[in-house]
């Protein structure tokens, strides 16, 4: 575990030259980084394909990349971790397998959107192919699933680690109390990762709790708390290494990843109303996918052009993936009746 | 008269019963600088201030919970509950504590309540942001349940119900919210809980509905009607206490009963019309009754094509009709 | 063959169903070292160990969420509701998520979990310790409902319960847990979930019932036999899926129906059975649909005399007969 | 409030020739101890009535009465509180003024029942001559409800401070942690008052918890939590005092109050099956009736006469409420469609 809080404004330094984390190699950082860019155009895209009425709502990772994506490439590290996303890590999902075109089919509500085949707002449902389950949309109510996940997965002679993601707004929900305690008195491999973005929706954090970290309330449950700044990718990397291989030999851990959103809470949102001028131009100025790009040219990893070339690459795979999910076709009303039950 | 949308209307009837009552005081989440995610509490904040338009923290259940007890201290709270699919974190306080405080105290501690909640389908919410809550507080004792399709019924019951000592759950259906536009007076008035409203008088015909699919109703009584098939839309406006005797007046003249509504077809409101007039008009009764209601999926799919094919349209109602009418 | 009560039956069923399989497990308030507060489950932990029979904290939400979420990696938990009314906190779960986890992932995830609630009026418990809640979840497309009102059925349907792929709501009527007893054989044998049982046979009216007030609807038909009136008892066993087969038979039978529950009467399951006779058994109807049902006060008062005021009795729905008969 | 946390074991002491906290007076502990007694004599007769069937059901407050009648003389002293008991708080409501005849009414489900005229369980509706409400047994339901009393009375310009007990299984629910931090983000005068027993029916707090105090997790909320020996009646009442002028100034307060239950969960329940042998005999030992008895005859406030008169009193006034109560009717059927609605 980082052994000190991270402050946001200490996370903010330049990285340079710094050597890797353990078990971390460049070729990790290019290969996430093509993912963080393809997520990025892709949250774009869609926000204008909202725009032209061809997506009904969409929410917006833009800003909480690096926490997703470093998340998710201490995971792939570990191998055995099932993740239990909320309905803001776009980039999560895309990251851990989805592709483009299934992402696309799964905004415009088209057949054979893999998470629920466009019965669900997108990414909602289940892509177990890449490990992951987010029945709905509800706030907080993942958290319980999730611990019931490692459970079972512990039952079942596993030794899972289960990554249960939520905002800062879910923290006020009774059941993240309820998931927390259960966890703790079990000694369940979960990790519970906050992405503090200070809103939920248009209420700031001050309006919903009275402690400024929240990785404060681990206490309550007598496991660990760490602050880690969410827009250093290798910081999220690094935190929930170390969080890994505490929650498999001694229980749950809370990472509270500081983050910025970028966009309003949802394309159906205006966060004029609410906040203050400058806040996101400021918030932009430490963009995790810029930051990655950087991060890779100061320490040699990748040339300029290279960089470029991922990201056309990037643009191109969203240009096509839209067009094929525009031509695509809605489900039949056929299946309406269908997976009510099991069989 | 102004034409006014449904959102406007929800609106006016806070602002005013506000500015009668500082008693009463609105608490849920992103109700005030924001305004509420519908923009029903638009300005309230700026009118009225912070201790009376609470943005609370994201938790349904002490939203539910503390309105109510500053219910019991003689406040007069309207807890928004943002969509009604995020009810169910608050039940325990709704249908558990409020609906029986009254009875479970012998009558000494009142519930003067209003629990607002936009609800359905018809907008692209999929299975999470369209849901049907309404046959859960019906089915409850010690709630009253409202339910209006216009703009006119929404004010004026939504001022009865901040006014009513009771619990009343509040329906405002999303679709109609800026779809739905009529004339609103502008000097205060009230409409009753409990009272139906015949929207269109008929012969041949009862159709029993409320919310968004009473629209659809009227327009399939035209399509009816042009087939020489009169038919009486009921919009039963509040669902408890129920205007039976509305409906089985109805029924009692044209003999033959339909009941539309978009909740799951299982157990709703509409079972429970047909089951008063299978016995208390059942000598009136010229033919089976009919329900054109949500089927018993989910509610409701989020592809256009899966919302259109649960959604009870003004096509499948004169379908029913049309088969009733054969009978 | 021998003689067991229900709460015999319930904990045979899930004693033998977890030697058979070894994925399932208990969750619950006290249902470990103490067995459950009604004993269902006393001796498991001794048998199974900690591990799978849980003693949870004293939070109903976190019960289901996290017997949901062991069901997603395929364990079979059997999560319990140490009373009905105390499920009002974990609604969310089960009605918000596990009802649509198989529609809502494309039937991807299943959700092989059965929720055991004792339920029901009639021991002194007040408002807090009677509840039927049978209603809200037989209106929850997605989950299944099970009421055995006999030892027998009890066992055989819980194990199906266990063995279905299904949330599966099985719910206990505390009154019958000692007081009806029956024959339950001691081979492993299941029933079949969706399927009615005709109790008893009868030419001249239909009386459905399900639970505690199934023996009372048998006394009440032998009380109608010695006046010469032949009542057919359907036990409905399951309410969802709901047999409508074996109603609409026996009602195409006698012409005529009566309903009994002890939950609310309006908008209950009564209703929905009325409404479906109404519609697809309309001409065989020689009566109107009688209900006999716990009114619409907040179930049930602890007074001796406001709980019997509340509960169907044989001697009231011997009255509704009565009527019926004449009609 | 008490600067330092008292531990169980140093509470245990014997408390000899102190002066009387500020504010309270000889005469006051004669009061209280009589009514303690009252409560006592109550709650043994009702156990005996239940096994004469003549009960349905009882939880008794044996073991708990230290801590309620110690909070309850800080909210008299006071006169402007509020109080949102649980269904444990038999000796509470029976200080708090309801009569003996009214609790022997309510416990036999007879008309006139003044919480809910038998509608309920015993002692649970409301009281409100006696600044009581208690809607259901439902654990932790009336959290929320009393921070919600608190806004109100806020609001209607009142500096009521509200009294919320609960315990220690209670702390498991997510309406908990929702009520707490409500509390704190706007201040409530609202005194969380935790009666741990160690015991949620038969689940013991380390099957419950992972803390060891629930005093600590004030912390959370921003707000102080202090654990205090609840068979202790002075520093109970300290506790309290101080507690409510923190509430009224600074907002919420969490008292832990550690004691014992002397008697089975209910008259329904037999806690040799989950009990170890000999723990509530050690309990007893700490028997807050005889430890204030002894204190009152220590401190040379009352012989061993006087004390004996009060508890003789206590009998005869219990002998003669069964009775009475025993006598009266129960509630007519006409009343039970009463009050469904209000008017
Ligand atoms: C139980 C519930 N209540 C309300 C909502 C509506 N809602 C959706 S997101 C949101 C804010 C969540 O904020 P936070 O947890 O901080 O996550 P963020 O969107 O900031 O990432 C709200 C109120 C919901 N989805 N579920
Ligand atoms: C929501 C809910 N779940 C379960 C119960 C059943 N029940 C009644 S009391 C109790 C234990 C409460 O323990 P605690 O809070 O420690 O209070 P104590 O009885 O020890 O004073 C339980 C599980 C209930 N009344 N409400
Ligand atoms: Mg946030
Ligand atoms: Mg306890």
């Amino acid at each position: 575990m980082p052994r000190k809080r991270t402050t946001s404004t200490q996370a903010n330094r330049a990285r340079s030259k710094s050597t890797l984390p353990k078990g971390l190699k460049n070729a990790d950082l290019v290969d996430y980084y093509s993912r963080m860019v393809q997520a990025r155009s892709l949250d774009e895209r869609i926000w204008a394909l909202n725009r032209q009425g061809k997506v009904p709502i969409a929410a917006s990772s833009q800003g909480h990349e690096a926490t997703q994506l470093g998340s998710l490439l201490a995971a792939e590290k570990d191998g055995d971790c099932f993740l239990f996303p909320y309905y803001r890590d776009l980039a999560l999902k895309v990251a851990a397998g989805l592709t483009p075109v299934q992402t696309m089919m799964s905004f415009m509500g088209k057949a054979g959107d893999p998470y629920s085949n466009a019965r669900q707002f997108p990414l909602q449902g289940a892509d177990l192919s890449n490990k992951i389950i987010q029945i709905s949309n509800v706030v907080a109510a993942g958290l319980t699933q999730s611990v019931g996940y490692a459970l079972g997965a512990r039952m079942a002679g596993e030794k899972t680690v289960v990554f249960s993601y939520f905002g800062d707004g879910a923290t006020s929900q009774g059941e993240l109390h309820e998931a927390m305690n259960f966890a703790s008195i079990h000694k369940l491999p979960v990790i519970f990762i906050c992405e503090n973005n200070r809103y939920a929706i248009s209420t700031p954090q001050r309006s919903q709790m009275m402690v400024e970290e929240i990785a404060s309330r681990a206490a309550s449950y007598g496991f660990p708390g760490f602050t880690v700044d969410g827009m250093d990718l290798i910081q999220c990397y690094e935190a929930t290494r170390e969080a890994i291989t505490h929650a498999r030999s001694q229980g749950p851990v809370l990472l509270e990843m500081l983050v910025e959103r970028f966009m309003s809470h949802t394309t159906d949102d205006d966060d004029r109303r609410y906040r203050p001028e400058g806040e996101v131009e400021k918030a932009r100025e430490r963009d995790p996918v810029v930051s990655l790009a950087n991060l890779l040219i100061n320490e040699s990893i990748l040339t300029q052009k290279e960089i470029d070339s991922i990201d056309s690459n990037a643009l191109k795979a969203t240009d096509e993936a839209t067009d094929l999910a525009d031509a695509s076709s809605q489900p039949p009303e056929s299946v309406l009746h269908d997976s009510v039950y099991g069989p | 008269m102004t034409v006014k949308s449904v959102i406007e209307a929800v609106r006016e009837a806070i602002t005013e019963e506000m500015r009668r009552d500082t008693k009463v005081f609105v608490i849920g989440e992103d109700v005030g600088v924001r305004g509420g995610v519908f923009l029903a509490t638009q300005g309230l904040m700026e009118e009225f201030g912070s201790e009376r338009i609470i943005d609370a923290p994201l938790a349904e259940a002490s939203i539910m919970g503390i309105a109510l007890g500053a219910a019991f201290r003689g406040m007069r709270p309207i807890p928004e509950v943002q969509f009604s699919d995020f009810v169910w974190p608050s039940v325990n306080q709704l249908i558990g504590e409020a609906a029986r405080t009254c009875y479970g105290t012998n009558g000494a501690v009142q519930v003067p309540m209003v629990i607002r909640m936009p609800y359905g389908g018809g907008i692209r919410g999929g299975l999470f942001h369209s849901q049907n809550v309404e046959t859960h507080f019906f089915h409850t004792p010690g709630l009253k349940v409202v339910a209006p399709s216009t703009p006119y019924d929404a004010k004026g019951l939504l001022k009865s119900a901040i006014r009513d000592n009771n619990p009343v759950v509040f329906l405002e259906h999303k679709k109609t919210y800026r779809l739905v536009r009529g004339e609103v007076p502008e000097e205060d008035y009230t409409l009753p809980i409990g009272k139906a409203d015949v929207k269109r008088k008929g012969a041949n015909i009862t159709l029993v509905s409320y919310g968004l699919t009473l629209h659809y109703c009227l327009e399939a009584a035209e399509t009816m009607a042009a087939e020489g098939v009169d038919v009486e839309v009921v919009d039963l406006r509040t669902l408890t206490p129920l205007d039976t005797d509305t409906v089985l007046n109805s029924v009692k003249k044209t003999g033959k009963l339909a009941i539309v509504h978009e909740d799951n077809i299982t157990g709703g409101v509409g079972a429970e019309i047909a089951a008063i007039v299978a016995d208390r008009a059942f000598e009136y009764l010229d033919g089976p009754i009919v329900r054109v209601c949500g089927p018993d999926v989910p509610t409701m799919p989020f592809a256009q094509t899966l919302e259109d094919a649960y959604m009870p349209t003004a096509d499948k109602i004169s379908d029913g009709l049309r088969k009733l009418a054969a009978y």
